[in-house]
Parts: C-alpha cells; sequence; structure tokens
C-alpha cells in the first residue's frame, strides 16, 4: 500500500475514531466520580476518606451485618421491578393508541401522561400520603406502587410513542393482510419491534424507582423502606464507606441483571439496525 | 344530509378521539393518583394563616410568587437551567448514542450497563466523588496545574458550573438511551443511499440521519428537562446554594418552614410551567418529526 | 390463549406485586429512628432489652422527622407510629399539627431522674432523650490558634485567617439555631430582627472566606479535602470523625458556649398505649448508660454512667446555650426569606 | 402441493370479475384523494394503477387491501362484498413498496407467518414454506434474516410470503421501485410469470409506465384522483384518450393542429404554419373549421426523408439534434410554428451508420393513416389559470 493510500485510508476513518475519542471521554467523564465511590468502599478507615490509605473489605461485611441496607435494597429491587412493569401495563397500550392517534385530543392527552414527570416528587408524594391513607391504603407496599408507577408512566410512554412512531405502519400492515388478528399483530409484530422502547422504558423506571427518595420517604416504615431513605437517614449519622459500598453492590446487581438479560433475550434489539 | 353536516359529524367523532380507548386505563390511574390528589394538596395555596394562625382563602401566596422579583427571578433561573442541561444533555448525547447504536456491535451491553451505572449510586456518593474531583485542591485542578495549563486552582463547587456539570451527569444517560432507542430504528440504507447520491457523510447526517431521529432527541429532550425542573439536591449538594430553583425553594418550604400551602403554590406554579412547555414540545415535535 | 405467551411473565410479575402488597403494621408499637448507629444502638440499647421484658414487639422507622409528621399527620385516628423520637424542630411542628400528648410524669415514673429543663422543652409535649452542642471544628494542622468566642470567628474569618465553613440555609436544624439565632444572639439581635446576623453573614460571603455546606457530611469532605479550615459542627459528628481517622480534626465550644441541639421523645396521640411503658423504659438508667456509651451525647437521666473520655468532651448542662425553640417555627417564614433574598446561599 | 393445484384452486367462476369497485371515493380532511370511481379486473388477470404520485392510486389499493374505508361505494373481490371487512379478512396477498419484511423474523419464518395467523397446522406449514421458498429460487436462505438479503431476494421472499397463503387477490405496491434496472427487469418477467401461472387477479400500482406496459393485462392510468383511463396495454398506448396518457405513457408528440374541415366521419387537420391539404383522421367528432384539435403521434411513427426525397405534400422540418440509441436513430425536428421539437424515431435495420440525416438537413415529414390520434379536450383541472 502506497504512504497516500494509507493515510486516504486514514482520513476516511478519521471521523469513527474521532467519535471513538469522544465516547471515551464521555464515559471518563461519566465514571469519574463513580470510581471514587468504588475505591472508597474498599477503604478501611471508619469515615469517607480521599486518598484511601489501606483497603479491606471490612464495609462488605458490614453490610451483612446491617440488615437494613441490605433488606432495603431487595425490597427497593421488587418495587422498581413492580412499578416498572406496571407502568408497562398501563404506558404500552396508551404510548400505541398516542402514537397512531390523529386526533387532536392525543396532544392533550400526552400532556397529563408525561406531566408526573415535571412535579417535583416532594409534593406528589405528600399529595399521595394524604390522598391515599384517606382511602385506607396508607403507609403499605401498595401505596408505595402506586406513587412509584405514577412517575414511572411517563418514562415508557414517552420511550414507546418514539420508537412505535419510527417503524412505520407497514409491518403490521403486512401482519393484517396476512390474516393476522389485531392481538395476533401485536403478540408476533408490534410487541417484538417496540421491545427496545419497552426495554428503555422500563429501565428508566426502574433507575428512577432506585434512585427515588423524595417519593419514598412519606411511605417508609418499618416493613415499606426503601433503600434511598435507608441511605439517607444512615447518612445523616454516619459518614462511614458502607454507604459506598451499598452503592458499589448495586451497580454490580444490575450488571449481573444486563449479562442475564444479554444471555438470555439479548441486548440486540437496543442495537442492531432492523 | 349536506356535505358540511358530514364533514362536522366526522371530524367530531375524530375528535372524540377514536382509536384513542387505550389511553384510558393509563389516563384513570393518573386521574385518581396524580391530578387528584395534587389538585387537592393545591388547595392548601389558596389559604393563609391568619394572625392568629387560623387558614383564611387568600391569593398572597401567588401574589407573592408574581410580583416579588426575588422569586421571578428563581423562576427564571429554574427554567435557564433546566434547558441550560437538556442543551448540553442534546450535545454530548447525541454523539454517544450514535456509536451505541452504529460502531458499538457486542460492546453496546456494556455501554449501556456502564450508561447506567452512575445512576445507581446515591447522590450523596455521587457528590462526594464531584467533591474529590473538582475540590481546590482536587484531581481536576491538580492534573491541570501539574500539566501547567492553570496557575492557580480553579473555583469548581460551590458554582453554577458544577450544578450544570452535576445535572448533565445525571441526565446525559436518559438523553442517550432515548436517542438510540429511536436511532436503531433507522434503516442504514438510507444513509447509504443518500451517500451514494453524493452527500457528504456530514450531510446525510444533517439531513437523513439527525432529521429521522428527531423524535428521540425531543424524548430525551422532554424527560432532561423535566428531570432538571424538579431536581434540587444536585443545586443544594453542588451548588452550595450558589444555584436556587423553585424546586429548592419548594424543598425549603417542607423542611425548615413547614409551610405546606406555600409549597403547594410554588409547586402548582412549577407544574404549571411544565406542563405549558411540554405541551409546546409535543406541538413542536408534531410539526417537525412525528408528522411523517 | 397461546396469544397471550409473551405476556404472561408480565401479568404473573404483576399479579405478584399485589399480593406483596399487605397492610403496614406488624409490631405492638412503632418508633422512630435515625439510621446508622443510632438505629443499631437503638435496638440493642432499648428495643430488645424492653421486647425481652415486656413481650411486646417493637417495630423502628427509619427516615426524617418531616416524613413521620406527615405520616401521623395523614393518618390520624389510626397513625402509622406511636413515639418520636426526633429532633426539636419536628416536635414543634407535631406539637403545633395537634399530633402528640402531653408527656404524663404520672405515667412516666423514671422521669424523676431528669433535670426539669429537659423535660420543659415544647411546652411539656416533648422530654429530651439526650442532646449535642453545635460548637468549632478545625483542622489543627492549619490553625494553631483556634478563635476562643463565636465574635472572634466571625472578625478572624472577615479578615481572612482561614477559609471557614458553615452550614447553608437548607441544613434544617443546624442553620436555624446555630447561625442565625446564634450569631444574631451574639451580635446583640433579637428573634424578631436578624438585621444584625443578615449584614455580617452577607459580609462574610463578600469576604470569599466562607463556602457553605448543605448536606452534614459535607462538612467533612471539605475540611478533608482542604476546601475549609475551621467551621461550625456538632460535637458528636466531630469526635465520631476524629476517632474514626480524621486524626487532625479537633473540636470546641467557643464563648460563650456551645448551642444545645436536642433529641427529644413524643407520645402519638391515638398510639398505642404501650408507648407509656416504653418511653419510660427510655429514661431508665441502665439503657440509658448504653445509649450514651453507643452514641457519644449526654444522655437526659442523672444516673446514666459514662466512660471517663467521653465525660471530658460532653458539655455541661449549663454551659449550652439555649436558643428559644418555641419562638423559632413562627419567625422561620421570615428568617428562611430574608436570608433567601440577602445571603442567598 | 404443485403450481398447477395453485392454479386450480384459485380460478373462478368465468365472468366474475376478480375484483370490482363500485363508485368508490375517499377524501381526507378537504382534500379529495379519489373521486368517485369504478373499474373491473377480471380474474386471473393483472391490472396495473398507473400514475404519478398522488394521483389516488395508492389510495385505491389501500382501500382494497382494508387499510382505508372508502367514504363511499363497494369493493367487491371475486364478487363478494368485502367493503367495510377488516384486512384480515380479506384472504389477499401483499407485497409493500419496501416489502416489510419482519426484521425480527427468518425468511422461513416470515413466509410462513400468514400459515400460522391461519392455524395451519405445523407439518403443513414447514412443507408449504418450503415449496413457496423453492419457487421464487430461495431455498437455502430460509434462516437468514432479511437485512443479510440483498434487495432482489428480499423482494422474492415478500412475494414469497404473500402467495403462501393461497390469496384470492394479489397486491402489488410499487413493488420493484428499489431495485436496479436490470434486477427490475428480471423481476417484472418473473413476477408475471408465476401471477400467470397461478392465474391469481393482481393488483398493481406502479408510476413506471414500462412496468406496467410490459405486466399488465390491463392499465388503469389515474390523475388527481380520477381515472382517465383503462385498457389494454396496447389499447392504451396506441388510443389514449387524453394528452396526459399520451404523454404518461411513453413518448409522443403533441401538436395543436387546427380543423380545416369535417369529412365523412373524421375531420381533416392542418399543422400549424402549413398552408398545404392537411391530414386525415378517421372517427373523429365532428368540430368546427378554424378551431384548435390536439394529435398525438408517436415518435416511431413519424417518418422522415430527406427533403430531395419527400413528396411535395409533405410538412418540412429541420433536424436540429440526434442521438443513437442502439435500436434506432433518434432525432430532434424542429419545425416554425411549434412551440416544442418533434420527436423521430427510425429504426436501424440495415447496419449501424447508414443513412444518417446531419444535424441542419431539411426534412419532409409523415405519417401512417391512423397512428396520428386526436386527443380529447382535457378535463379542466382545479386551480390551473
Amino acid at each position: 500500500m502506497t504512504a497516500t493510500a494509507s493515510w486516504r485510508r486514514l482520513e476516511r476513518r478519521l471521523p469513527i475514531l474521532l467519535l471513538l475519542a469522544f465516547v471515551l471521554i464521555f464515559f471518563a467523564f461519566l465514571l469519574a466520580p463513580i470510581v471514587f465511590v468504588v475505591l472508597v468502599s474498599f477503604g478501611d478507615s471508619e469515615i469517607i476518606a480521599f486518598p484511601v490509605t489501606s483497603y479491606s473489605l471490612r464495609w462488605y461485611h458490614r453490610l451483612l451485618e446491617y440488615r437494613p441496607l441490605l433488606d432495603s435494597l431487595w425490597f427497593s429491587l421488587k418495587l422498581a421491578g413492580a412499578s416498572a412493569v406496571l407502568a408497562a401495563l398501563f404506558g404500552v397500550p396508551a404510548a400505541l393508541a398516542l402514537a397512531r392517534s390523529r386526533s387532536g385530543l392525543a396532544d392533550l392527552v400526552s400532556t397529563v401522561l408525561l406531566a408526573p414527570l415535571s412535579i417535583p416528587m416532594i409534593l406528589l408524594g405528600i399529595a399521595l400520603l394524604y390522598k391515599l391513607s384517606a382511602i385506607g391504603l396508607g403507609i403499605s407496599f401498595t401505596s408505595l406502587l402506586i406513587a412509584h408507577t405514577v412517575v414511572s408512566i411517563p418514562y415508557v410512554v414517552r420511550t414507546v410513542v418514539a420508537v412505535y412512531r419510527g417503524i412505520g405502519r407497514n409491518y403490521e400492515e403486512a401482519a393484517a393482510i396476512l390474516g393476522a388478528s389485531r392481538r395476533q399483530t401485536f403478540t408476533y409484530v408490534t410487541l417484538p419491534l417496540i421491545g427496545s422502547g419497552i426495554f428503555s422504558g422500563m429501565l428508566f423506571a426502574v433507575l428512577i424507582s432506585l434512585d427515588n427518595l423524595s417519593l419514598s420517604l412519606f411511605f417508609g416504615s418499618a416493613q415499606t423502606n426503601t433503600l434511598p431513605v435507608v441511605m439517607l437517614s444512615y447518612l445523616q449519622n454516619q459518614f462511614d464507606p458502607a454507604i459506598a459500598a451499598i452503592g458499589t453492590v448495586q451497580m454490580i446487581i444490575a450488571l449481573v441483571a444486563l449479562l442475564l438479560i444479554e444471555r438470555t433475550v439479548g441486548l440486540k434489539f437496543m442495537s442492531s439496525p432492523s | 344530509m349536506t356535505a358540511a353536516a358530514a364533514t362536522a359529524i366526522r371530524r367530531s367523532r375524530r375528535a372524540l378521539g377514536a382509536g384513542l380507548w387505550p389511553v384510558l386505563p393509563a389516563m384513570i390511574f393518573l386521574l385518581l393518583f396524580f391530578l387528584l390528589p395534587l389538585a387537592e394538596n393545591g388547595l392548601q395555596s389558596l389559604y393563609v394563616p391568619d394572625a392568629a394562625g387560623e387558614p383564611v382563602f387568600s391569593l398572597d401566596y401567588y401574589v407573592r410568587l408574581f410580583t416579588d422579583g426575588y422569586y421571578l427571578g428563581v423562576l427564571g433561573r429554574t427554567i435557564w437551567v433546566s434547558l441550560l442541561a437538556t442543551i448540553i444533555c442534546i450535545l454530548i448525547g447525541y454523539p454517544v448514542a450514535f456509536f451505541m447504536v452504529r460502531h458499538a456491535g457486542r460492546w453496546n451491553g456494556l455501554m449501556i450497563f456502564l450508561l447506567v451505572a452512575p445512576l445507581l449510586t446515591s447522590i450523596i456518593m455521587r457528590t462526594f466523588g464531584w467533591n474529590v474531583i473538582l475540590a481546590r485542591n482536587g484531581v481536576l485542578n491538580s492534573t491541570l496545574m501539574s500539566l501547567g495549563l492553570i496557575e492557580r486552582p480553579l473555583r469548581l463547587l460551590q458554582d453554577p458550573s458544577a450544578v450544570i456539570i452535576g445535572l448533565v451527569h445525571v441526565l446525559v444517560p436518559f438523553m442517550v438511551i432515548s436517542i438510540a432507542a429511536v436511532l436503531k430504528g433507522i434503516d442504514t440504507r438510507l444513509e447509504e443511499a443518500a451517500e451514494l447520491l453524493g452527500a457528504s457523510r456530514w450531510r446525510t447526517f444533517r439531513e437523513i440521519t439527525l432529521p429521522l431521529s428527531l423524535d428521540g432527541i425531543a424524548t430525551g429532550a422532554i424527560v432532561v428537562f423535566m428531570l432538571a425542573n424538579g431536581s434540587f439536591l444536585t443545586m443544594l449538594l453542588l451548588g452550595g446554594g450558589s444555584v436556587v430553583t423553585l424546586p429548592l425553594l419548594i424543598y425549603q418550604q417542607f423542611l425548615l418552614v413547614q409551610n405546606l400551602g406555600f409549597a403547594a403554590a410554588m409547586g402548582n406554579v412549577l407544574l404549571v410551567l411544565a406542563v405549558i412547555s411540554l405541551f409546546l414540545q409535543l406541538r413542536l415535535i408534531r410539526r417537525d418529526g412525528g408528522a411523517s | 390463549m397461546k396469544t397471550l405467551k409473551p405476556c404472561r411473565p408480565l401479568l404473573a410479575l404483576a399479579g405478584l406485586a399485589f399480593t406483596v402488597a399487605m397492610p403496614a403494621r406488624a409490631a405492638d408499637l412503632t418508633v422512630t429512628a435515625f439510621g446508622g448507629v443510632w438505629e443499631k444502638s437503638l435496638r440493642t440499647c432499648y428495643v430488645e432489652p424492653f421486647q425481652k421484658k415486656t413481650g411486646k414487639t417493637v417495630d423502628v422507622v427509619l427516615g426524617t422527622p418531616a416524613q413521620w409528621v406527615n405520616q401521623v399527620a395523614a393518618n390520624p385516628a389510626k397513625p402509622p407510629i406511636d413515639v418520636f423520637l426526633t429532633l426539636i424542630d419536628g416536635a414543634e411542628d407535631a406539637k403545633a399539627r395537634g399530633l402528640v400528648e402531653k408527656i404524663d410524669p404520672a405515667k412516666v415514673s423514671n422521669l424523676a431522674d431528669v433535670p426539669e429543663p429537659l423535660k420543659q422543652v415544647v411546652g411539656g409535649d416533648a422530654v429530651v432523650l439526650h442532646y449535642g452542642a453545635a460548637g468549632l471544628a478545625y483542622n489543627e494542622a492549619k490553625i494553631k490558634n483556634p478563635p476562643k468566642s463565636w465574635a472572634e470567628f466571625i472578625e478572624r474569618t472577615l479578615k481572612g485567617e482561614w477559609q471557614a465553613a458553615l452550614p447553608g440555609i437548607n441544613v434544617a436544624s443546624t442553620t436555624p439555631t446555630a447561625v442565625i439565632w446564634n450569631f444574631n444572639d451574639v451580635l446583640g439581635g433579637k428573634v424578631g430582627d436578624i438585621s444584625p446576623v443578615i449584614a455580617k453573614m452577607k459580609a462574610l460571603r463578600d469576604s470569599g472566606n466562607v463556602i457553605f455546606w448543605n448536606d452534614v457530611n459535607q462538612f467533612l469532605t471539605q475540611m478533608q479535602s482542604g476546601e475549609a479550615d475551621i467551621g461550625i459542627y456538632w460535637d458528636g459528628r466531630a469526635w465520631a470523625a476524629r476517632d474514626g481517622g480524621f486524626k487532625s480534626l479537633n473540636f470546641y465550644y467557643p464563648a460563650p458556649g456551645g448551642v444545645v441541639s436536642p433529641t427529644v421523645v413524643q407520645k402519638v396521640k391515638n398510639g398505642s398505649p404501650a408507648a407509656w411503658e416504653f418511653i419510660d423504659f427510655l429514661f431508665s438508667s441502665e439503657p440509658q448508660s448504653c445509649w450514651a456509651a453507643a452514641i457519644q451525647y449526654p444522655v437526659a437521666s442523672t444516673k446514666a454512667q459514662y466512660k471517663p473520655e467521653q465525660k471530658a468532651r460532653m458539655p455541661k448542662l449549663e454551659d449550652v446555650r439555649w436558643p428559644p425553640f418555641a419562638e423559632i417555627p413562627a419567625a422561620m417564614p421570615k428568617w428562611v426569606e430574608t436570608w433567601n433574598k440577602d445571603i442567598g446561599r | 402441493m404443485t403450481q398447477a393445484t395453485l392454479k386450480a384452486q384459485s380460478s373462478v367462476t368465468a365472468g366474475e370479475p376478480g375484483l370490482r369497485l363500485r363508485d368508490v371515493r375517499k377524501s381526507f380532511g378537504s382534500v379529495a384523494a379519489l373521486q368517485p370511481t369504478s373499474f373491473d379486473v377480471p380474474a386471473g388477470t393483472l391490472c396495473s394503477l398507473l400514475g404519478p404520485s398522488g394521483c389516488g392510486k395508492t389510495t385505491t389499493l389501500r382501500i382494497v387491501a382494508g387499510f382505508e374505508l372508502p367514504d363511499a361505494g363497494q369493493v367487491l373481490i371475486r364478487g363478494e362484498d368485502r367493503t367495510y371487512d377488516p384486512p384480515q379478512r380479506r384472504k389477499l396477498g401483499m407485497v409493500f413498496q419496501n416489502y416489510s419484511l419482519f426484521p425480527h423474523m427468518t425468511v422461513a419464518q416470515n413466509v410462513a407467518f400468514g400459515l400460522r395467523m391461519a392455524r395451519v397446522n405445523r407439518a403443513e406449514t414447514e412443507a408449504r414454506t418450503r415449496r413457496m421458498l423453492d419457487i421464487v429460487h430461495l431455498p437455502q436462505h430460509a434462516d437468514r434474516y432479511p437485512h443479510q438479503l440483498s434487495g432482489g431476494q428480499q423482494q422474492r421472499v415478500a412475494l414469497a410470503r404473500s402467495l403462501v397463503t393461497e390469496p384470492s387477490m394479489l397486491l402489488l405496491d410499487e413493488p420493484l421501485g428499489a431495485l436496479d434496472k436490470n434486477l427490475r427487469e428480471q423481476m417484472q418477467f418473473e413476477i408475471r410469470q408465476l401471477q400467470r401461472e397461478i392465474g391469481i387477479t393482481t393488483l398493481l400500482v406502479t408510476h413506471d409506465q414500462e412496468e406496467a406496459l410490459t405486466m399488465s393485462d390491463m392499465i388503469v392510468v389515474m390523475d388527481r384522483g380520477r381515472i382517465l383511463q383503462a385498457g389494454s396495454p396496447t389499447e392504451v398506448y396506441e388510443h389514449p384518450r387524453t394528452r396526459f396518457v399520451s404523454e404518461f405513457l411513453g413518448t409522443s408528440n403533441i401538436i395543436a393542429c387546427t380543423v380545416a374541415g369535417v369529412e365523412g366521419g373524421g375531420l381533416r387537420l392542418r399543422l400549424p404554419g402549413d398552408a398545404g391539404s392537411g391530414f386525415f383522421v378517421a372517427d373523429a367528432p365532428a368540430r368546427p373549421a378554424g378551431s384548435t384539435a390536439l394529435v398525438a403521434i408517436r415518435p416511431e411513427h413519424l417518418r422522415i426523408a430527406p427533403a430531395t426525397q419527400a413528396g411535395a405534400d409533405e410538412p418540412r422540418a429541420t433536424v436540429s439534434g440526434h442521438v443513437f440509441r442502439g435500436a434506432a436513430h433518434v432525432f430532434q425536428l424542429k419545425r416554425p410554428g411549434l412551440d416544442r421539437p418533434l420527436m423521430a424515431y427510425r429504426q436501424i435495420t440495415g447496419p449501424v451508420g447508414e443513412t444518417v440525416l446531419p444535424v441542419g438537413a431539411e426534412v419532409g415529414l409523415s405519417w401512417l393513416p391512423g397512428t396520428a390520434r386526436l386527443l380529447e379536450d382535457e378535463p379542466v383541472r382545479e386551480g390551473a389559470a
């Protein structure tokens, strides 16, 4: 290969290389603060301090012995999962109808469905506390589930609308003309095609639920303690690396979950061109 | 029946939302557990305690919010900060989403994990991380100084720039995932076709890929804008109070003053503000990207 | 129903979600607690011995005062909480909203061992369980000659002798008492007029020698990273940090004294009658000693025993300053608004 | 099952049209997409809807498919009223413009989809899918995904998917638009052959006149939501009724002639600027002398001869351009009084290079009687000045 040829080759690949560089810087930015969290979680010191001078696993032992953190993590995961599923059951049909609607009502309906995103959760939390207590649900898992579902619906609706609009009508028309009933078309064609939208919407919902302090706060009881509430009250009195350790455990759980998804269903619907 | 009457009937049938019935379960759910509780709570904002501490009907809270220059300034800053964070998230997030969908291949799963990892740590821990990095003698300043790029430490914490950094850091994953979900639905053959037609890569991107992915950007923008609009912990912990937004004041009314009425009034203003911008955004998308 | 197949796991999950949903109360008694070492010590010093002694079960609710007060306010007839262990501003709020009962000395015999002032807080609707006080925490490595008094602290900060860290307005139950009331009082102001402290704070802010923290742990990060050299902090927290490894951190109460912050006990209206029994147990001497050793704060009971090194650090009840807790809630809206507009931090 | 049995099953009682549209009308908002439209497609034939984009052909197809409901009128498929049936009950096959192969299914799964929906048992589904893939020459690609196939292969899969259910009718929506020219011609031939073998009534939507001419038994030319002309390809090509049809199908020289007089059942016309005796057009309704009449003459019908060899009565023109197109010479001719140059093809019969007329040469024009067509006046166009 001549020098000009390899130069021109490089030139053609340059945009991709620049993009790659950008992406690497981006992830450095994204992960920078997290790196310190993980480092600190392996620290030996009684208080959170940096730089970490000696390392140990003592804060992971502390997690095992201080039950509220692990218990609430498990509780939070159940809550996040359940509310994401519930949000999908409410949100997906609504999103499908909205995406194809020519009605002038659609904008109004969308606005209502997305509005929970915009209200400070602390206000919603207190409003729901009084409302749900008045109808007898009080401080319970059901109340928490309702509250978290309210704020999860917008994520599912919005991502599914965007993905479903991008797909266009043709596939469903093709299925219809091949004799598929509405339900069959939905199950065999629409659902697989909007999979990435549902997945990312539910992922958002889970993430928001896991980090949702302001809303969960008002429904915290001995039986219904979510991780952020426990973490906050822990941190208010103790500045030790156990919090960093639970954060790290949380990330590991997410990693395992994503690996499981990749192994079973495959994350390909997030990437491969359809 | 005249033709005009027939059209009118058809139009009204459409306006009633034929085919919109699947939104009903979600609408009823939100009506019961979102709009109704908020409305009841919002009513408190119309009652202000009198000298004896008894609540009396009054528009006092709203008058204060809309006539006092301080509160108007906070209102403006709330929108401005959210808008700025949204724009930065689009600019940073789009290339990453593009790379993820088109070039990441089997690294895609890892990228998703790395994207969501920051969201899984408590905001207080993230703030600690930023404190270590951005402090006066923190990692960033000492690196820059040892490289000779700056002479004295930059003041990065307790500053609006720290708030924007913090907001972008937690919100940009939402932007990336929203855009990626739509980008992956775009047929790459369209781009190839455009390149074959002689469009440069940049033009292909500008005229084919970008317009087709507008819905993803819009989704991300709505989510990011709304979340930024409602967040206060980042302002509190990274801004050191240098950026005061409406949610922060709401939080104050709860925590310090226990004045639920004034908090509800500010909440209502924020909600109305958000709903208006949401509605406008939806309208814009419909005109631009959603028409196809 | 072949076509429903892909939906089945979703439906199953949704079903599961509702079966997990069950009524909240399971124990005879529910008490509140702050997390971490407090909650742990509450269980070991109080809850477990109480359960052993009476056979009654006790649940512990983690969280914050605003959460607990609203939870009770939402369910006043069937409160989800029976005993508040809370901060004094939360206690004032609960009293103002009529959620708590007067502490009846007849039902709490161990109150006989509690000094009178500690029984007078919140108009008799609460009793102090233990208390801490705010003073100055500083980095010994950087400051050799710390200010003797609050006034000296303000003046030398203005001169730029060090970088000081102060709590911002959003740090509940610290700033209003330890900064606003404390400085204002030292500077000769009154609860109804905080212009002296506002003027000084403005000057401090503009001097560039002050940074603000908005989360209790942020102060420690700022001190460790060198962002700050001295600042207002709580005794117990400061000692815990020093004992935990931040060796150069020292703490003292400047003249005319530290600003007290009591943790108080309240009995929720319509709550379980067993609450009286529990509150009485809270003030018995043995658990009080256990509690004092665990959380490193002075406790209410005069019969409680302390370790010698702890005793040395403890503020004496006579030495601490008591802000007018009862007057502050009424002044707070004005304070917060003025601070927001003039200091903005 | 062989192709012969496919054919046997889809044959219909003679005389019953495979598709009949009766006064079908559709508007979107205030835009009339389709004026009341009627036509029949005889059973077993292929009918093309031809026209520029926005002419209503796609709307017509979507109404036949059941994706749109007409505002009025009836759609009969094999004599049965299907106007308000949902698409899935119409038993149709359809090939979409971009094929719309399900991206998450393999080729075999795509083809088998319709059979699965019809709850055909598994063994038969597999057998029929395999046979269909054989017919479209893709048996080895059964387990690939659509994005792994070339455009032509995708096209064949789409065809297989639409035919495997033995539909009562086949709809083709611009099925070849995405293919390159050679492949397109090959596929036109293949589809036509398959359609004939199976004997399935087919409706083809296209804007490509060549495709329509090659593939159809019948062409329906549409413009602005209405049918301009319907008939066999030769009929529509040779006897275009209007200027639009004449120009949309192939190339045409459209000349505004002057009516010299009425003769027998026809008209005598004169080219503009021609003082001679003019020419005769048979079977034309009477028109007042001196009025203008549009005449279409196909370039292949226009004969040119060097002026020296031309008859004295023949109108003259000057060669203004020449292109060699392999099978023919194409000449551009100018004549005073005509605003557009005329086109004439001269078929090459002998060795190439023979008898080329140089640019600038003067020629005489002639055509066989009957090849010049009198066009109907255009319907007044909406919004036209």
